[in-house]
């Protein structure tokens, strides 16, 4: 999880020598450079894609830099009209109301009442994909949509970039 | 809104005792610099959960309901997201009193599994599996597409190579539930070019400690990480998806 | 194009105080805001200084409509001018109305000095009902022959 | 009737011989019958004079700004008037009273000046509507607290609520304003439903513009320009009338139908606010014209917007010569897109 | 010492200082940035409380601040450098070219018109385009156009486009037109920048710059303005519907450390927020749903509290909580989403969002600062001195306006003239030194002769002659009764054909004149001049406005264009025709000062005549002096009161021009402006030019239901009673728990009105006592906290103190009970709507303060109105804050409203600076068209008595005539048009001229 490592080496002055990256950044940061090479020829269907901002990668890590490569990197694997965006977003998108250890903690009736924004939020865009490049929201994100019924799939992004590789 | 006569503050009775704890602990907590003006709890989806928001419980620490903070739910509703920081207009880290808070119950008073998690990850990672499993399994997975997916025949998911450029973690809900997911990012990696590597130990990313609320058991785990890939020389600690 | 020579045009006497409607009143200019060539525009210091007999008069001289603008209430000049103008408007126009004068014969508005776009339109809206009554000859002192003639028409 | 004056010769006596008063304003007994005149009692035995019947319909207010000033000495410009001058008394009904109070404010009489007796009235009567009935042979009348008795008309008797003047018979505000009395006279008064007081005005105003001009045309192009009618208000007091300034000149001198039409309406503005509808107007024309309608309408509007009423406050300012930030303003044009998708 | 003074910003405090300046004898330099004065107010819509319109408010000011022979205006110029000390500054000046020949530009628009490079509209907020050439707004000043560099298309590519020159009528364009350095030689600096909106793009939760139906409230202004980008018809930017729903999110950009990084409150947003939902309700075809979402609302003003109320009851909801996000709906609506007092959460859909953003340093006044070398403050405003609220850091430099503080309108005009005030003591020595005065030759006298009229037929290039037939109407004029000259000029407005025009008025013998050309508003004046310089009476002049009113508005139609105008030259000639030459009138001025009340605001406004040389009568009931300073313990930074009240006592008190009288009363008083006479409680009889009403307002004794044992329980004290505790050094120390109480008598039925000082001064005790005792518990009880613009900072000290603040309301008032000698508080805890018990050992109440009963039976004497709540009333809110409608009298400190020290201090400034503009001169002008009593038509009923706002009109009720005042009447006609018996004319606008006007338009040709 992006936050707790960062805000750990910083809070506790924990010495290293690494630098501490996102691979979404890295995803961006290759795709603008030519490195890693991505077509969004084979979304024929124009499924629709939206996007869960992870809390702790976005608002509490590195902000909208990382939301804009997201997106970026997103629109460039599906192609820019079937990205549809959600509302707030980058940082200020609502959690997906399993981070803080809420999906561990076991009070799921209150983890999917919050999540209920979250699931309002993704349905509203009609997407038919959610991106979720975290563990934590990925694993809430399907629970609310199998809970309150939804029709969209959720997956991580890497699945994606493999399939547009060229 | 009528006065409510059940439950009175005497002012005169208070201790205050877990403002005084959390303002040592995190003298910037600024928790009377609240302007009850509500910003926070308009933006938190938990706002109504368990009947309380952020402000409230704000002034559940001002007014000293210590007994009420050291028993309520509410510190398990809140989600950490910091949408409420976000526009505090007083730069109130309401998510990090919450985990002050959490960090006063005693560990079996926590949430087992959370607490679980952690205590998981402090001895290796939050699945529990032995690292000669996820060793194993990297292994074993490679193999596997190496063989299915001639294109890929020289996909590389490099363990413990001292020198890489870039050390990534891995979150261990793959290793130990789904080891195919990892397949994915390898192949990004490989077709990138990059020289890179995991680890044998330490190489979960996903930090549970950080909830429970002791901040030395996330000091450690995070310790040990930084620990790791310094060991291994990598100039760059890329945080997975 | 109105043909002058052939098409009845009213004749509207129109007083604008100095420091609001007047102002109004050039804005509109300023920004070229079109509207009917009707009115004739005397300039008084507030529409607190509208004595009813002036209306009269006018009326009395011919007008086929008398227009009265100030500012808006609360913006007064003189700070209070309006308020008393608006008494008397209040009761003048009712009291005209009551003896049988056509209710839009005598108009009153207001218009601020940032207000040209309004001021345009009140001036067509006032012009329009006035044309509506044709020409006036309630209180009229010398009704040209003409018109009288027009009017017998107009009642057959 | 006879009681109350009774009462007025009593007092008014009881006043000029102490010399509290100089000179007592009230009625005596005209030349014909059913008329009556205004009388300026100046001893106790002139007091003796003074009748008070249901015809004494000329308002008395009338005469007193004169006949007070005739009691200032003459002076150089810029001298004071001396303090102690002559005291005048009037007896005064309800609509009198509050012409009183006009006058009071707009300096035309002085409180300390004058002994007002307040009356109680239950409405003078028409006697344009008794000779109507009881034809003009009429030598003499009494009169009942309910009824009038005619010796030599056609008829012997007449109900007091049937012949009264169209302006007691809407009145409201029988009751001399208290507040400024000197003394009061206690007696019945005239109790009318406020709600029809202005059915005469609502009448005129139910008619279409046509309808309303051809009233208004007809009724006063009967007018002979004899000014009976502003010389018998008790408000109009300017030294020069508008109607006869010449610089500017706002109305011809000649029966012109504009001209007249003006001259009424402004003289009935001139009274907006003030009007106390005491009737005189009505009264003293000659040409039987409804010249109270005009004042009447005043009257109306400005109870409605600026819920005022001539005199019945006799401290609040007159309502011309206020305002309220609140006042209604819904004759005021508005630009078309302001006024919703309707209009 | 030099006579002049630098003014750097045209905002409406720029221009009332340069205005006060200029009237009291200084030579002003103003500098403005942009191509037109006017600053921030000249966007606004309306003004609150009053709902003035605010063009019509300040257009007068500033069209006199562009003709004043003292004032030169330096439009599109920047300072550049700064040498020299106090009283002889050098300092250069760069202004940019404007491109536009402004002694040439018609503003005709012509060229705009024409121009193909469409540019955002900064003044509208980009939310519409004007053009690369350019009127700032239509009532700038200059109403000039200018050439925006940036984007002409000559300028940039010289040789291409070029239209406006092609286009121009008066040849004004000048494209090569270069930028000039001014190096000037003042005594004085004065900053008067104004300040710029907060821009809240960075706060994306808000959704501003990304959702269109979310726009700043500046921006609303402009959609609400009849000048806006949508000529007031109010349409929401995303598709121009009208909006039936709109929420107002009030404190972004304020009070927030995190986003915006701006601590203090901006001050003006409640009001001008309840102002706007108000306006908008008004202008909405339909009912209009307003919300305004808040924390505290702060309607501190005068009148603001009863504005507030009025707001509710016209169906304003008021919902005290904050908005985080705002998220879009189907068809461009928004959702505004709150948790409301009780903690649950609600939507709430809305058409339009406005966000009442806060006021901010601009970073150009942030470089001017640093080139003046004047200190800034935490905030990063300028830095000023709470007892001398107009200086800077830096000697001979002064600030006024929003650039030290957000601040209201009237606050900042109250500094604009407090400034003038200290420039005016600095460089008194100067005065008149370096002014001009107009020189004209005798004029004739036309009494006796026959009207020989002029008129003169402008063609304003094609602006007139395109439409209208100036031919004709020329030819027609002639024959016009009277007219003996008629001609057709091209420009009549320029140089020569004015010259040309005075040489005619002189050959042909005219005594009449009509120019028939533009509007008098903007020309009346010079053509004027014209008539003085030719020997001619002024007022023997009328103007036919047959461009803005005629040419320009029947474009289409050129003869019924032309029909217009010779009927309008023919009324002009018949009005003209009556016209009498009128006398400039001058009121002789006695050059002394009697100043009522010897508190701060009486002394400060007495020293600072005084040190002008004016002699001053102080009056002052008590026995000492001081007022309630003496109980003051500190300031709201914590500044010692004690220190700087015996210092401004003794000067006062040994001040040579100051005549002291304690323990006298005013008793009666006749004269006007320039000559008072006023007898005194002490029998003494004095005369006196300016009156100054500084008597003070005194603290509330608590009552009733907001008794609070106030005066049963020692412990309990108000607000003034501690500080009098802390000055005598009592030891306040040991208590251990003091709760205060706030608003006690304030913003309740009986005295409706906010104290303005209370909540700064309670908590700035707070502090004191938590510091004294960091123990202590304090426990601040209060409505809302109006700790208004820096104040706020006082706020946050307390919270971070830990000084607890509990919210109630009047529904809920806190109960107060003593035990056994222990006083018992209760109230319920807003946040956790439970109830809290106190038994503190102090409980402070922070009293209303009132108007003191007396003020009434003073503003009688001086016939000055007075408010409901008894305090004195102003001429006008918003700009004239310490004038009363009568000329000569003006008002300072807690007589016109509570409000702190500062505020006293600047407004005592401020009317002592505009008392100075009287003292300053022999005579005052005064207006000349004025009433007149014709005493042989005058009944003497009074009626003119009652309807004139200056009291000009007096009724002498020995003659029984009334009689008029021409030194204060400023010819409205408003007792004109009451006169039922027609006794009182306005001179020159008498029925008689208005008739012929009328008869003339009516006359069949």
């Amino acid at each position: 999880m992006y936050y707790a490592t960062l805000e750990g080496l910083r809070r506790f002055d924990i010495p290293h020598k690494f630098e501490f990256v996102s691979i979404i950044t890295l995803y961006a940061q290759w795709i603008r450079e030519g490195r890693l090479k991505v077509d969004p020829a084979w979304n024929i269907e124009g499924l629709k894609f939206t996007v869960q901002d992870p809390c702790k990668l976005v608002r509490q890590g590195i902000g909208d830099p990382v939301a804009e490569d997201l997106r970026f990197v997103i629109k460039q694997v599906v192609g820019e009209e079937n990205f549809i965006d959600v509302w707030p977003n980058k940082s200020n998108n609502y959690c997906c109301g399993g981070g803080g250890g809420a999906l561990q903690s076991g009070f799921v009736d209150n983890r999917r009442t919050y999540g209920k924004f979250k699931f309002d939020q993704l349905t509203t865009t009609g997407a038919d994909v959610v991106i979720t490049p975290c563990h934590n929201c990925h694993g809430q994100v399907m629970d609310i949509c199998d809970h309150f019924g939804g029709t969209f799939k959720t997956t991580h992004l890497w699945n994606w970039i493999v399939k547009a590789m060229v | 809104m009528a006065m409510s006569m059940a439950n009175t503050i005497d002012i005169a009775s208070l201790s205050r005792q877990v403002k005084g704890e959390i303002e040592t602990k995190f003298p910037e907590a600024h928790i009377d610099f609240c302007l009850t003006c509500g910003l926070c709890a308009s933006g938190c989806p938990a706002t109504g959960l368990e009947g309380l928001d952020p402000r409230k419980f704000l002034r559940l620490l001002a007014l000293g309901q210590d007994e009420e903070l050291r028993s309520t739910k509410w510190i398990y509703s809140c989600t950490n997201c910091m949408r409420c920081a976000y526009v505090c207009p007083m730069n109130i880290d309401v998510g990090r009193l919450v985990m002050l808070v959490r960090g006063m119950r005693s560990k079996e008073e926590r949430p087992t599994n959370l607490q679980k998690s952690c205590d998981l990850q402090k001895a290796s990672n939050s699945t529990g599996i032995p690292n000669s499993d996820f060793v194993w399994v990297v292994g074993d997975v490679l193999e596997e597409v190496r063989e299915e997916e001639p294109e890929w025949a020289d996909l590389q998911a490099p363990m413990d190579k001292q020198g890489a450029m870039f050390y990534l973690n891995q979150n261990a809900k793959e290793p130990t539930v789904e080891p195919e997911e990892m397949v994915p990012l390898w192949k990004i990696l490989h077709k990138v070019g990059i020289d890179w590597t995991y680890s044998s130990e330490w190489w979960d990313g996903a930090n549970y400690c950080l909830f429970p609320g002791d901040p030395e058991d996330w000091e450690y785990t995070v310790r040990k990480q930084a620990e790791t890939v310094d060991a291994l020389g990598c100039p760059t600690y890329i945080n997975t998806e | 194009m109105t043909d002058i020579n052939t098409e009845w045009q009213p004749k509207i006497i129109t007083f604008l105080c100095t420091w609001c409607s007047y102002a109004g009143a050039d804005l509109a200019g300023v920004s070229r805001y079109q509207y009917p060539p009707n009115i004739r525009v005397i300039k008084v210091p507030c529409s607190g200084r509208m004595s009813p007999n002036l209306i009269l008069n006018a009326l009395k001289g011919g007008a086929d409509g008398v227009l009265v603008s100030g500012c808006h209430p609360g913006d007064c000049h003189y700070i209070s001018g309006n308020y008393f103008a608006r008494r008397r408007f209040g009761l003048l126009g009712n009291l005209l109305e009551f003896i049988g004068l056509e209710k839009d014969r005598v108009q009153f508005t207001w218009v601020s000095a940032a207000e040209g776009e309004q001021f345009a339109d009140v001036i067509s809206q006032v012009t329009e009902s006035v044309r509506k009554l044709g020409p006036a000859t309630r209180l009229v002192k010398n009704i040209p022959a003409e018109i009288n003639v027009e009017r017998a028409c107009a009642n057959e | 009737m006879n009681k109350i004056g009774e009462h007025i010769r009593q007092r008014a006596a009881e006043l000029l011989e102490s010399r509290e008063i100089d000179a007592f304003i009230g009625f005596r007994q005209g030349s014909l019958p059913m008329t009556t005149q205004h009388y300026v009692a100046r001893s106790a035995a002139e007091a003796q004079n003074l009748v008070w019947n249901s015809f004494c319909v000329l308002n008395p207010t009338n005469i007193l700004p004169s006949l007070l000033k005739s009691f200032e000495p003459p002076r150089r410009p810029g001298d004071p008037l001396p303090d102690d001058l002559p005291k005048v008394g009037i007896a005064v009904t309800g609509c009198w009273s509050r012409n009183l109070a006009i006058q009071f404010q707009e300096n035309q009489a002085s409180r300390k000046r004058v002994i007002a007796i307040g009356l109680p009235c239950t409405g003078m009567s028409d006697r344009r509507q008794i000779l109507a009935q009881t034809g003009e042979m009429v030598t003499e009348v009494s009169e009942t607290a309910e009824d009038l008795y005619f010796t030599g008309g056609t008829v012997a008797s007449l109900k007091r609520t049937e012949i009264l003047r169209p302006n007691c018979a809407s009145c409201v505000h029988p009751q001399p304003v208290a507040r400024i009395m000197t003394e009061v006279i206690e007696g019945d008064c005239i109790n009318n439903d406020a709600a029809g007081r202005f059915a005469e005005v609502e009448e005129i105003e139910a008619k279409d513009s046509d309808g309303r001009w051809d009233w208004f045309s007809s009724e006063f192009s009967a007018c002979i320009r004899c000014y009976s009618c502003r010389n018998a208000c008790p408000l109009c007091y300017c030294p020069t009338c508008f109607v006869d300034d010449a610089k500017p000149q706002w109305v011809g001198k000649g029966l012109n139908s504009s001209d007249t039409s003006i001259f009424h309406i402004l003289r009935a503005y001139h009274c907006a606010g003030r009007c106390t509808d005491c009737g005189s107007c009505e009264a003293a024309c000659p040409m039987g014209l409804r010249l109270r309608l005009l004042t009447k309408k005043l009257d109306k509007d400005v109870v409605d917007m600026f819920d005022s009423e001539a005199g019945v406050e006799p401290f609040k300012p007159l309502p011309l010569s206020t305002y309220s930030q609140a006042d209604p303003q819904p004759f005021i044009v508005q630009p078309s897109h302001s006024k919703g998708e309707d209009s | 010492m030099k006579g002049s003074v630098l003014i750097i910003g045209g905002s409406i405090a720029g221009v009332q200082a340069a205005l006060d300046l200029a009237d009291s004898g200084f030579y002003v330099h103003l500098v403005e940035m942009t191509s037109g004065i006017g600053g921030a107010m000249s966007q606004l819509d309306k003004t609150f409380p009053t709902n003035d319109c605010s063009a019509c408010i300040l257009s007068p000011k500033l069209v006199e601040c562009g003709r004043h022979l003292n004032i030169n205006l330096l439009t599109l110029s920047e300072l550049e450098e700064i040498n020299g000390e106090p009283g002889n500054f050098k300092v250069k000046v760069r202004q940019h070219p404007r491109y536009v020949d402004p002694t040439k530009c018609i503003s005709c628009g012509e060229c705009a018109a024409k121009c193909p490079k469409k540019v955002d509209d900064l003044f509208n907020l980009d939310m519409n385009k004007r053009k690369a050439i350019y009127l700032k707004y239509p009532q700038t000043v200059p109403l000039k156009y200018a050439i925006d560099p940036q984007h002409c298309i000559w300028l940039n590519k010289p040789g291409k486009c070029g239209a406006c020159a092609k286009v121009c009528p008066a040849d004004a364009i000048n494209f090569d037109d270069t930028e000039s350095i001014h190096e000037l030689e003042v005594g004085a600096v004065l900053m008067s920048p104004g300040f710029r909106p907060y821009n809240p793009e960075k706060l994306d939760f808000t959704g501003y710059g990304r959702l269109k139906n979310v726009v700043t409230s500046m921006e609303f202004e402009r959609l609400l303005s009849p000048s806006g980008p949508c000529t007031g018809h109010m349409e929401r930017p995303s598709d121009g519907k009208e909006p039936t729903r709109v929420a107002w999110l009030q404190c972004v950009g304020s009070r927030d450390e995190n986003r915006s990084c701006n601590s203090y409150c901006s001050s003006v947003c409640c009001m001008y927020a309840i102002k706007q939902a108000v306006i908008a309700k008004e202008h909405a075809a339909s009912d209009l749903a307003a919300s305004i979402y808040y924390m505290d609302m702060r309607t501190h003003g005068k009148g603001f509290e009863a504005y507030f109320e009025r707001a509710k009851d016209q169906g304003v909801q008021f919902r005290r909580s904050r908005v985080h996000s705002i998220t879009p709906l189907a068809e461009d609506n928004l959702q505004v989403q709150y948790a409301d007092e009780e903690g649950t959460l609600q939507r709430d859909e809305v058409d339009l969002v406005v966000l009442s953003v806060g006021m901010e340093m601009t970073t150009k006044s942030q470089e001017l600062a640093h080139l003046l070398d004047v200190e800034l403050n935490e905030n990063n405003f300028i830095k000023t001195d709470p007892f001398n609220p107009v200086a800077t850091s830096r000697p001979g430099i002064f600030v006024c306006g929003a650039v030290s503080e957000p601040k209201d309108i009237p606050q900042s005009v109250v500094e604009a003239s407090a400034a003038a005030l200290e420039i005016e003591k600095m460089l008194s020595d100067s005065r008149w030194q370096e002014t001009q005065e107009a020189q004209f030759p005798a004029e004739r006298n036309v009494f006796a002769e026959a009207p020989k009229i002029g008129v003169f037929v402008c063609s304003c290039g094609i602006n007139i002659a395109g439409v209208v037939d100036v031919k004709d109407v020329t030819e027609y004029s002639a024959q016009l009764p009277d007219v003996v000259f008629s001609q057709n000029n091209l420009f009549s407005c320029s140089q020569d054909t004015i010259d040309q025009m005075a040489k005619t008025i002189q050959e042909q013998g005219l005594n009449r004149v009509v120019v028939a050309s533009c509007t008098p508003r903007t020309h009346e004046s010079l053509f004027q001049e014209t008539l003085r310089d030719a020997g001619l009476n002024k007022y023997l002049f009328e103007m036919a406005n047959i461009r803005d009113q005629d040419s320009w508005v029947h474009q289409n139609d050129p003869e019924a264009a032309t029909l217009k105008a010779k009927d309008l030259v023919r009324m002009a000639v018949a009005r003209v025709r009556g016209a009498n030459a009128l006398p400039y009138n001058q009121v002789a001025v006695t050059k002394a000062a009697l100043v009522i009340g010897g508190g701060m605001a009486g002394m400060t406004s007495a020293l600072a005549l005084a040190n002008q040389g004016f002699p001053v009568t102080l009056v002052e009931k008590a026995d000492k002096l001081g007022g309630n300073a003496n109980r003051l313990f500190h300031t709201w930074q914590g500044i010692e009161v004690r220190q700087q009240l015996e210092k401004t006592i003794s000067k006062v008190f040994y001040h040579d021009n100051i005549e002291l009288k304690l323990g006298t009363t005013v008793e009666k008083a006749t004269g006007s402006v320039g000559k008072f006479t006023t007898t005194l409680s002490d029998g003494a009889k004095l005369e006196h030019g300016t009156t100054l009403m500084a008597v003070g307002g005194k603290p509330l004794i608590p009552t009733g239901d907001h008794q609070y044992l106030y005066g049963s329980n020692k412990q309990v004290k108000t607000l003034l009673e501690v500080d009098e505790m802390l000055l005598t050094d009592i030891n306040m120390g040991s208590i251990k728990q003091a709760v205060f109480i706030h608003c006690v008598g304030s913003r309740i039925p009986e005295q409706p009105y906010c104290s303005r000082v209370c909540c700064t001064h309670a908590i700035e005790q707070a502090v004191h006592l938590k510091k004294l005792n960091p123990e202590m518990d304090i426990f601040m009880l209060y409505r809302d906290i109006r700790t208004y613009g820096q104040r706020e900072a006082v706020y946050k000290e307390a919270r971070s103190l830990g000084i607890l603040f509990i919210r109630y309301d009047l529904d809920n008032l806190p109960q107060v009970n003593e035990e056994d000698g222990q006083l018992q508080v209760l109230v319920q805890d807003h946040v956790l709507l439970r109830q809290v018990k106190f038994n503190p050992d102090l409980l402070v109440l922070a009293t209303a303060v009132v108007a003191h009963p007396e003020t009434k039976d003073l503003a009688k004497v001086y016939k000055c109105p007075i408010n409901q709540e008894g305090f004195l009333l102003e001429a006008h809110m918003k700009l004239r804050p310490v004038d009363f409608a009568t000329d000569g009298v003006y008002l300072a400190g807690l007589c016109h409203y509570p409000k702190p020290l500062e505020e006293s201090i600047a407004q005592a400034q401020a009317a002592a600076s505009r008392a100075s503009l009287i003292l300053a001169r022999d005579m005052v002008p005064a207006e000349s068209i004025t009433a007149e009593v014709d005493p042989r038509k005058c009944v003497g009923c009074g009626m003119c008595t009652k309807l004139c706002p200056y009291n000009a009109t007096t009724l002498d009720l020995d003659t029984m005539v009334a009689s008029v005042e021409t030194s204060l009447c400023k010819g409205c006609g408003a007792c004109v048009a009451g006169c039922r018996s027609d006794a009182i004319i306005l001179k020159n606008i008498a029925n008689e001229h208005l008739m012929a006007a009328v008869d003339a338009a009516l006359m069949e040709m």
